[in-house]
């Protein structure tokens, strides 16, 4: 059984159709990566995964059912929304125990200390979580988040927000969960190169349906010609090498990026004879790279095709 | 001081009052109830009641400042309360109006911004701390004395036309109205401003500062209370010396909120 | 040659908080600075030190040679400010929003009208100028800041998180246009982020900080090149190399062999510009070269490592 | 059921921490209770026109407390949009919304006794003779008044998650309206010559007790959607 499933997901608001026909599923220890541009309905779905906004038509079952009618479902679902879920005049530690409290966790004091060394805020447990900063907060909102250890985490842009450090502490858990604990996550993110990092899977919505669902992979490979990037010891000779590389034939097509020639192959052929033709030419090669496509480009290209189409 | 960016200010400020709609039904509920209903209430009850209303009123008249008592003494019984009541103990509770609309729109004009992370791209205008406070007193003020004294018109209207079957004649306002709309009026919306500038350095929302400054209404009601149990009367010359009190109380608040409303307090303060 | 912006160990305390400690660096016009470190690093309370919204504890700072402390009106009409959240008044249009900054930074009566519609126009935003901005997307609002900041042709324009909370597309729109703001009109750009690509694409320098102080400060490659002093390069090969290839490589100056399977070495090169000469001692040598690639450190891995104190 | 209590421990415990809300709160309590008590001293008559004052003034101190803590339990959570974090939690909307009622209703009805204390014992104090409350009196404080209390939180709470945020706004300025009007009604009320009696506290506790069923009954009204529609 899948842990999400979710079939012919319809949605209207005022006459507006925000979901047409979605299907997609999420397997268990799956990071599950959704993305698309705001407005595409991703906050709809979520919501109504969650059970608190209903289905026009179609359904999405948590665990095999609608959390919509299992309220005590919810105790095997953790969550952590665009607001963190904490009370500002309440301490770290205060929050953090009503939430134990809540989802009827077996050792709550335990759990709770766990939690805030977890966050990192030890120290900081009892002063007011008004006075944190915004990345505290979000990492408190985390670990409240998982403080009953879920089967399955729902995130919304979970490192909105936050700076380099947790952006990595927020990654490293991500990836550590779904590892050895076998957690699913399904995670809203705009954060495309943390995406590529953490997601095994990755559906992309635009106007709500959904335009690719599959591996990074499996996008990647599907996504065009292979790629080489060059890099010129002497930039003067930019425009000289240009003109060489694009009449060669296993070359389908150049571009300048800066100071940087990128140069599209046709399918098959070497890159040796590319570089042994420049050197002939007396134009010093610095660099030399492969370059697949990065999610970002993978993202930009189903978007803005999409787009195309309707 | 740059009057275009005063006026910049205070326009921007007065545009987004009248899309608030807390601040727009405030000021109907406030020109319905006291301009309108309690004029209506109070010159229709003895025609319905006739005399009956008047041996209740022995028992007050007593209480009643020796002022009034010589104006009502020529007085018909059934014409005694409206008298009593418009023309006289009720021009206190007016009051209310300027302070409830001074209050809203300062709590809009300084919390409301500070709540809305609106106030920190004002303050990297170029404009001068001085002339960022003074646009916003203004547009406070002005909208509140303005809507007090058209106020101030529809009563004056609604109490003569609809006192005639009992007056037969045009005898409002009397003379205790015009320093409390004239004079005390201004003072009293500066002091609802000034407490909301006050206010709003230590509270976060509109309306915490709403609430918060709300408490001046009491103020108020201790100026009718007073003057209903016979305590104070507000003759011309005692509301002189109130508005006279108030304008000093203002000054010293306001020179306060200069001294908070400086970009370096506000930038610390959030 | 006065400096777009320089600071002259520049200090601000908060009650027992330093936020900014000892800040003395340069910004050159005309260049995109980018400014890093953690939250609580200080890059907020710079920005609002640079425009007087706050008082240096103490140091000195210009902007274009005027102290924002005692020139404060002058200096902000000569810089823009995009903050972290990009409010507007959301009762009012787009047009009236920019009208009124407008007038407010000084943009003459009569030149009003029209800079605030080249504005919408240029942010995309003429469809949507008479909506009320309560009902604008993020990415509406976000380039509606962006027109505000830059309504008065400020010469200096800070930028915090320009690009937070977008999706891709329009991050990379905004992006886009912080570029060419640079690059073609040579504003001074002063940007403060948490995504390290996006300051990879777009900063000219960086500074590092962290709890007020300043770890790092230069171009990238500077930074990378202070770190880690040796650089190591990847050679793939489509036919094994000729033995005397190799023994002529290793004789080089500045040059040291790691590995040296058949199809796949690595080398070590002392400078980058060296690598130039590698690539066509194996050409000319007769071997054939499928990839070179010298081990790219990316801003994140140099941020991580200056953070970390790896570098002093 | 457990869940409920916890809810209501973490209102309770957030209302007692927040300084501004009970500062205005007891701010309200003395002038309004200090104020009355003292007028009544000014009239002649003894007892009965306290009973009347308390009868009237205590349950709409209490209205006004509940109003002031439930916006803190209620709309706060829902401006800031916590509360759809808390929708996620395993209890039923139901369960969250009672929590929410009794965490408001208890420290609502504590300081509300304490007001009625003040009022009586500044009166007492005051007054050369010694002013008991009656029996009819002693039993509507401690049942009318928790009940309209509970009733008016579990009101306010309803509209407050179900309505968006200008609603919610209007809904306050006509909160505060209509508890001036009230207070006037009640000042006005001891003033007119009617006695305490059981049939009065009776009658009193009957709609009260009818007002909390109509309550409970729209909770069947309750509904996520909405409340997550309506998070500004």
């Amino acid at each position: 059984m899948s842990v999400i499933e979710v079939r012919d997901l319809n949605r209207t608001f005022d006459g507006k159709k925000v979901l047409r026909g979605l299907n997609f599923s999420v397997e268990k220890g799956e990071v599950f990566g959704f993305l698309g541009p705001n407005g595409a309905g991703k906050t709809t779905t979520l919501r109504i995964l969650l059970g608190l906004l209903r289905a026009s038509s179609g359904e999405a079952l948590v665990f095999g059912a609608s959390l919509a009618n299992q309220d005590r479902l919810r105790r095997r679902v953790g969550v952590l929304l665009e607001n963190n879920g904490i009370y500002d005049r309440l301490s770290a530690r205060e929050n953090l125990d009503y939430y134990a409290r809540l989802y009827a966790v077996e050792e709550p004091r335990a759990q709770v200390e766990e939690m805030l060394e977890f966050a990192g805020l030890t120290e900081r447990a009892d002063d007011l979580v008004g006075t944190f900063s915004a990345g505290m907060k979000r990492k408190l909102g985390l670990a409240r988040a998982i403080i009953h250890d879920p089967e399955l985490l729902l995130l919304d842009e979970p490192t909105s927000g936050l700076d380099p450090e947790a952006q990595v502490l927020v990654r490293d858990l991500i990836l550590r969960l779904s590892g050895q604990e076998a957690m699913t996550v399904f995670m809203n993110s705009h954060h495309l190169a943390e995406v590529e990092r953490v997601c095994s899977k990755v559906a992309i919505l635009h106007h709500g349906s959904i335009q690719a669902f599959d591996t990074v992979e499996h996008l990647r490979a599907g996504s065009g010609m292979p790629r080489l990037s060059l890099s010129l010891a002497d930039p003067e000779k930019t425009a000289t090498a240009l003109d060489l590389l694009s009449q060669l034939p296993s070359v389908s097509r150049t571009e300048r990026e800066g100071n940087r020639i990128l140069v599209t192959l046709t399918r098959g052929s070497p890159a040796s004879p590319i570089l042994t033709r420049l050197i002939q030419e007396d134009i010093g090669v610095e660099e030399a790279t492969k370059v697949s496509r990065s999610l970002e480009e993978i993202y930009l290209g189903v978007v803005q095709e999409a787009e195309g189409s309707a | 001081m740059n009057a275009r960016i005063l006026r910049a200010l205070a326009e921007k400020d007065l545009r987004e009052v009248r899309k608030n709609r807390i601040a727009i039904y405030g000021a109907i509920v406030l020109t319905v109830i006291f301009s309108i209903a309690f004029p209506l209430i109070f010159t229709q009850v003895p025609l319905i009641t006739g005399t009956e209303g008047a041996p209740d009123l022995e028992e007050v008249i007593p209480l009643i400042p020796l002022e009034i008592q010589g104006v009502i003494e020529n007085l018909e019984p059934q014409q005694i309360p409206v008298v009593l009541f418009l023309g006289y103990l009720f021009a206190p509770l007016f009051l209310i109006i300027p302070l409830m609309i001074a209050s809203i729109i300062a709590a809009e004009a300084f919390v409301g911004e500070k709540e809305r992370k609106t106030l920190e791209p004002l303050l990297y205008t170029p404009a001068t701390d001085l002339e960022l406070f003074v646009g916003k007193v203004l547009a406070a003020l002005i909208p509140a004395v303005v809507f007090a004294w058209a106020n101030f018109a529809v009563y004056t209207f609604v109490v003569n036309l609809a006192g005639w079957p009992v007056m037969h004649r045009i005898w409002f306002p009397t003379a205790v109205w015009w320093p409390m709309i004239l004079w005390v009026a201004p003072a009293i919306a500066l002091m609802g401003i000034a407490v909301t500038v006050l206010i709003s350095s230590k509270v976060r929302t509109f309306m915490e500062a709403y609430q918060a400054s709300g408490a001046l209404v009491l103020i108020v009601v201790a100026l009718l209370m007073g003057q209903i149990f016979g305590l104070i009367f507000l003759s011309p010359f005692v509301s002189l010396l109130v508005g006279a009190v108030l304008f000093a109380l203002d000054a010293l608040l306001i020179k306060i909120g200069v001294g908070i409303f400086s970009r370096d307090e506000l930038m610390t303060s959030i | 040659m006065t400096h777009a912006i320089e600071t002259d160990h520049l200090t601000r305390t908060f009650g027992a908080i330093t936020a900014v400690a000892n800040l003395s660096l340069s910004v050159e016009e005309g260049e995109v600075f980018g400014i890093l470190g953690p939250n609580g690093a200080g890059k907020t309370t710079v920005v609002r030190l640079m425009n007087g919204i706050l008082s240096p504890s103490q140091g000195k700072l210009w902007v274009y040679g005027k102290d924002p402390v005692s020139d404060g009106p002058e200096v902000r009409s000569m810089t823009g400010v995009l903050t972290e959240s990009p409010s507007h008044y959301e009762r009012l249009t787009a047009r009236q929003n920019l009208t009124f900054y407008a007038t407010m930074s000084g943009v003459a009566e009569e030149k009003l009208p029209n800079r605030v519609w080249e504005m919408l126009q240029l942010f995309g935003l003429e469809k949507r100028a008479d909506d009320l901005v309560g009902g604008f997307s993020k990415g509406m609002k976000q380039r509606l800041a962006l027109a505000r900041a830059l309504v008065h042709e400020p010469k200096v324009l800070f930028l915090d998180e320009p690009t937070a909370g977008l999706d891709p597309g329009a991050a990379k729109q905004v992006d886009d246009l912080i570029a060419e703001l640079s690059r073609q009109e040579g504003r001074t750009v002063f940007l403060c982020t948490h995504n390290l690509h996006e300051a990879q694409l777009l900063c000219d320098r960086v500074a590092m900080l962290n709890q007020g102080r300043l770890l790092a400060m230069g171009t990238i490659q500077e930074l990378t090149s202070r770190i880690w002093q040796v650089m190591s390069v990847d050679v793939d090969l489509l036919t094994p190399l000729p033995s005397d290839v190799l023994e002529h490589l290793k004789g080089l100056e500045g040059i040291a062999i790691e590995s040296a399977a058949p199809l796949h070495l690595i080398l070590r090169v002392r400078q980058r510009d060296l690598i130039p000469m590698v690539v066509q001692e194996i050409v000319h040598g007769g071997g054939e070269i499928v990839r070179v690639s010298p081990r790219e450190y990316s801003l994140e891995e140099v941020y991580f490592a200056i953070q970390k104190g790896d570098f002093t | 059921m457990n869940g409920m209590l916890i809810v209501a421990q973490k209102e309770i415990r957030q209302i007692l921490k927040s300084r501004n809300v009970l500062a205005s709160a007891i701010i309200f309590v003395i002038v309004f209770g200090g104020f009355s008590s003292l007028s009544t001293l000014t009239s002649e008559g003894g007892g009965g026109p306290l009973d009347q004052l308390v009868f009237t003034l205590v349950p709409v101190l209490g209205i006004f407390m509940g109003y002031l803590f439930s916006s803190q339990a209620f709309l706060r959570e829902k401006q800031g949009g916590i509360v759809e974090t808390l929708l996620c939690s395993p209890l039923s909307l139901r369960e969250i919304w009672m929590g929410k009622v009794i965490g408001v209703t208890v420290p609502a009805y504590g300081l509300t006794l304490l007001a009625a204390a003040l009022i009586l014992g500044l009166a007492n104090s005051l007054s050369q003779m010694t002013l008991l409350p009656s029996l009819p009196l002693i039993a509507h404080l401690f049942t009318t008044v928790p009940l309209f209390i509970a009733a008016t939180v579990g009101l306010l709470g309803f509209a407050q998650l179900l309505l968006g945020l200008r609603e919610n706004q209007i809904l306050n300025f006509a909160i505060i309206f209509a508890l001036i009007f009230l207070l006037t009604m009640s000042q006005a009320l001891f003033g007119s010559g009617f006695t305490i009696s059981w049939v009065v506290v009776g009658s009193s506790l009957a709609i009260a007790i009818l007002l909390l069923i109509a309550t409970s009954w729209l909770t069947r009204f309750l509904d996520k959607e909405r409340i997550v529609i309506t998070i500004p």
